[in-house]
């Protein structure tokens, strides 16, 4: 039991470095396309995030809805307007 | 004070400016009104000060008086700043929540 | 000297991301960059909740075969931010629908995405 | 008085006949007549079960509380015990706002289902689903269901803005679907804070655990949700900063779904006030930031009505700057000052009503509703000028009308709290209303139509032409008109009708001011 909460400890180090860096670097974006694909992944970090915190149906269903329907969304958007920040 | 006009000088002036070149219009009775309004209300809201110390609410009601005989028409900048541009709301929101949250942590 | 547990890196993760959230939303000009930081703070709520549901040293809340009542309802994390979370994804998906096809009306009828731009206030 | 423990059938017919209404309605799509019958024999349906309905409770889980009195089971609020319920109560209060939002609606949707000829199914699907939203959220007493309602609701008043399809209802709409989003996680958040302080998601119990616990250091994360409710408070009835974007939302829908709006607007600011009064009424300075908020509401508001030219926009800024009114009652929080803000909501919603029934009677004259292009309409529709007059004597409290009723309670339990300056206030709003309305009415109804120099340099048949857009107004409006206006009357003369429902509620919720 301890060695697990010990690894589950490593894994939420390094999913908060994740979070907070897929975060700003999402917004940091010129291009939307490629903004929308890093706030997938940082959705990813969220998920083992919640793995972690003993919620893995939330884990199951982030990973889906924030990886997939949320970025798909955006990206449908996107392609109906334009893909690049305008000055 | 440079100027040695009377408030009443100053609305009027202000608002056949805005108006532009006849000074009876629809709009005009509207803004003199609005302008009263905001006159009154905001002597009302001085005089409010007077639940936490009576001297100091005088002090607040003469200075907030002669403060808005110096910014004269009162109403050009209500108008201005409860404008509909979404970044402006957004920025009087984030302003408000900071004054609520310090205001009751400051009262606790 | 505050013990580092999983509760408290979760506290700071959501407020981090709340933060980033509201700002992006308050500062970036950009409506689909707005939506997306709407994502992020969506996701910092859902990530708080969680995280006041967590019981150290418990064990998840799915009641297995062969594990007593009484233990598991001692240690399992509780099951209502769990629901909560779970409404509030949807809702953010729906949310962002919505968002999203405002955004894209207004980009047909204005041929711009800008907010100051598009959502600029005007005089009537 | 005795209480089942069984569920309410009520309740849950409240909610789930106007998602089915939505569902099928959304099928039929344009099918008008269908669509007409359906809805209407719904929304029907709707205020005959308010009228019919006992008073009850729906719950979901937990425990019923024991009475030590009479050993029976039970989940009133007085008894001290934790019930872990997530339950919905349907009280003399909810049955007098709900059957006031579901009258709105069987108007609303008798002009809307004539008036409007594209895309009906969805729009009149998300009346109701306006209609359910206020619904819940005035029945609810957990944390979860009120931010599902509030959320629910903030969507769909998205959907019937941009619905109106012109650029500035869908401007109007993205602006408020962005702030909606951030004040909808505020009150999550809030809801998280509350959850992880008290661990009860119920409202009562909740407070029960505010009261009986020492929360020493932990009190402080009490005052940032108490922010954050306040957030999402100013959102729901467009209150001080939000009051551009709210009446930008009021103004830019068509008038009969602003009559909606407006409604459920009111019944979420009484929902989530006295939530707020219940839970964060005893901590110092909460009741003076929600007092400073409405004071600053009413003024602002009714000063940016003044500048207004179109009668549409007047009363949008009126709107916003009467749900001061009702603030003021919940945050004073008095016994009177309860009672009048509860019925000024009431009251609200039915003059406001009449109001904007009218201007939507303006449209069919084919000027617009602005002062400058729509003048002398008195003498083509002598009734729709009087309705208005009325509704306009009726805003301004005058006292035949319920106006008067609820804000002579209001101000004098202002003076009877000392605080002479919001019984002002209150004067000012309602001489400046009447100010504000009657220069939009005056120049729309009762100024002769004058022969514009445009006019004669102009060619004659575009004058023709605009003379063929007007449009005999329907008589389903007329009728609207008349019963809301025969309502504010009874009201003004009867105001005990309405009153004897809203004391229980003044009774129990009422907290002295300064105790």
């Amino acid at each position: 039991m301890i060695e697990l909460s010990a690894s589950f400890m490593v894994v939420a180090y390094v999913m908060v470095i994740g979070i907070t860096i897929g975060a700003v670097a999402a917004l940091l974006q010129k291009d939307l396309l490629r903004a929308a694909f890093i706030s997938g992944a940082e959705c990813i970090a969220l998920a083992f995030f919640f793995q972690a915190l003993l919620a893995p149906d939330i884990g199951l269903t982030q990973a889906i809805v924030g990886t997939v329907l949320l970025p798909g969304i955006i990206i449908l958007g996107i392609f109906k307007t334009r893909r690049t920040e305008e000055e | 004070m440079v100027s040695v006009d009377s408030l009443y000088d100053k609305i009027k002036r202000w608002t056949v400016e805005f108006v532009g070149g006849s000074g009876y219009s629809n709009q005009m009775t509207g803004y003199m009104t609005g302008e009263l309004q905001t006159v009154v209300f905001t002597l009302i809201l001085a005089s409010l000060f007077r639940i936490f110390s009576i001297p100091l609410g005088m002090v607040l009601l003469i200075a907030v008086a002669a403060a808005l005989l110096y910014f004269a028409p009162m109403i050009v900048h209500v108008e201005r700043e409860s404008s509909n541009d979404l970044n402006r709301v957004l920025f009087w929101v984030v302003i408000y929540f900071a004054v609520i949250i310090a205001v009751t942590l400051w009262g606790r | 000297m505050i013990q580092v547990t999983i509760q408290l890196l979760a506290f700071f993760a959501a407020a981090v991301l709340v933060i980033i959230g509201i700002a992006g939303m308050l500062f970036l000009d950009n409506l689909i960059k707005k939506i997306i930081a709407f994502t992020l703070l969506s996701d910092g709520v859902n990530l708080l909740l969680v995280a006041v549901g967590y019981v150290e040293g418990g064990i998840v809340s799915i009641l297995l075969p062969g594990m007593s009542t009484s233990e598991f309802a001692s240690r399992a994390v509780l099951v209502f931010p769990v629901g909560i979370v779970l409404t509030n994804i949807v809702i953010g998906v729906s949310t962002t629908a919505i968002l999203v096809a405002l955004a894209i009306v207004l980009y047909r009828r204005y041929g711009t995405l800008k907010a100051s731009k598009v959502l600029k206030g005007e005089r009537r | 008085m005795t209480e089942s423990i069984s569920n309410l059938w009520s309740i849950a017919l409240l909610v789930t006949i106007p998602i089915f209404a939505t569902i099928i309605v959304n099928l039929l799509f344009n099918r008008n007549r269908a669509i007409k019958y359906i809805s209407l024999i719904s929304a029907l349906s709707l205020v005959v079960i308010t009228i019919l309905s006992p008073y009850g409770f729906q719950w979901f889980t937990g425990q019923p509380a024991l009475n030590p009195n009479t050993l029976t089971f039970t989940f009133d609020a007085s008894i001290p015990a934790w019930r872990m319920a997530l339950e919905f109560y349907f009280g003399p209060l909810q049955q007098v706002l709900i059957f006031v939002m579901a009258l709105i609606l069987v108007l609303v949707i008798g002009i809307a289902t004539n008036g409007l000829t594209k895309n009906q199914g969805p729009y009149i699907g998300m009346i109701f689903l306006l209609f359910m939203s206020a619904a819940i959220i005035i029945m609810v007493n957990d944390l979860y269901h009120l931010w599902i309602a509030v959320e629910i609701g903030s969507l769909v008043v998205v959907g019937v803005v941009a619905a109106s399809g012109e650029g500035i209802g869908q401007k109007a709409a993205l602006k408020y679907a962005l702030f909606s989003a951030l004040s909808g996680a505020g009150l999550a958040i809030a809801l998280a804070l509350i959850l992880g302080l008290t661990g009860y998601s119920n409202i009562s119990d909740a407070i029960r655990y505010i009261q009986t616990t020492n929360l020493a250091g932990m009190s402080s994360i009490l005052y940032v949700a108490f922010g954050f409710f306040i957030l999402s408070w100013i959102y729901a009835g467009g209150l001080v900063p939000i009051h551009p974007l709210k009446s930008e939302v009021y103004g830019a829908a068509f008038p009969h779904g602003t009559a909606m709006l407006q409604a459920q607007s009111k019944l979420m600011l009484v929902a989530i006030g006295l939530v707020m009064l219940r839970l964060f009424g005893s901590l110092p300075f909460a009741r003076e930031v929600m007092l400073s908020i409405s004071v600053l509401t009413m003024m602002l508001g009714v000063v940016m009505a003044l500048l207004q030219t179109d009668l549409r926009w007047i009363l949008a800024y009126l709107i916003v700057s009467h749900s001061g009114l009702v603030t003021v009652g919940i945050s004073l929080g008095t016994y009177d000052a309860l009672v009048g803000g509860l019925f000024q909501a009431v009251n609200d919603v039915l003059y406001m009503s009449v109001l904007l029934l009218g201007c939507e009677a303006v449209y069919y004259f084919g000027k617009g509703t602005s002062t400058k292009t729509a003048v002398g309409i008195a003498k083509k529709a002598p009734w729709l000028a009087l309705a208005m007059v009325l509704g306009t004597f009726a805003a301004s409290g005058i006292p035949p009308f319920n106006g008067f009723q609820s804000k002579i309670i209001l101000i004098q339990s202002a003076l009877k709290v000392g605080l002479p300056e919001v019984a002002v206030v209150i004067l000012i709003l309602s001489v400046t209303t009447f100010i504000a309305l009657f220069r939009g009415i005056y120049s729309i109804f009762l100024k002769p139509a004058e022969t514009t120099p445009l006019a004669v340099s102009g060619s004659v048949p575009s004058e023709a032409q605009e003379d063929d857009k007007e449009t005999p107004i329907p008589r389903g409006l007329y009728l609207s008109l008349a019963i809301l206006v025969v309502i504010t009357l009874i009201l003004g003369v009867y105001p005990d009708l309405v009153i004897r429902f809203l004391t229980p509620v003044a009774q129990a919720v009422s907290i002295p001011w300064y105790p």
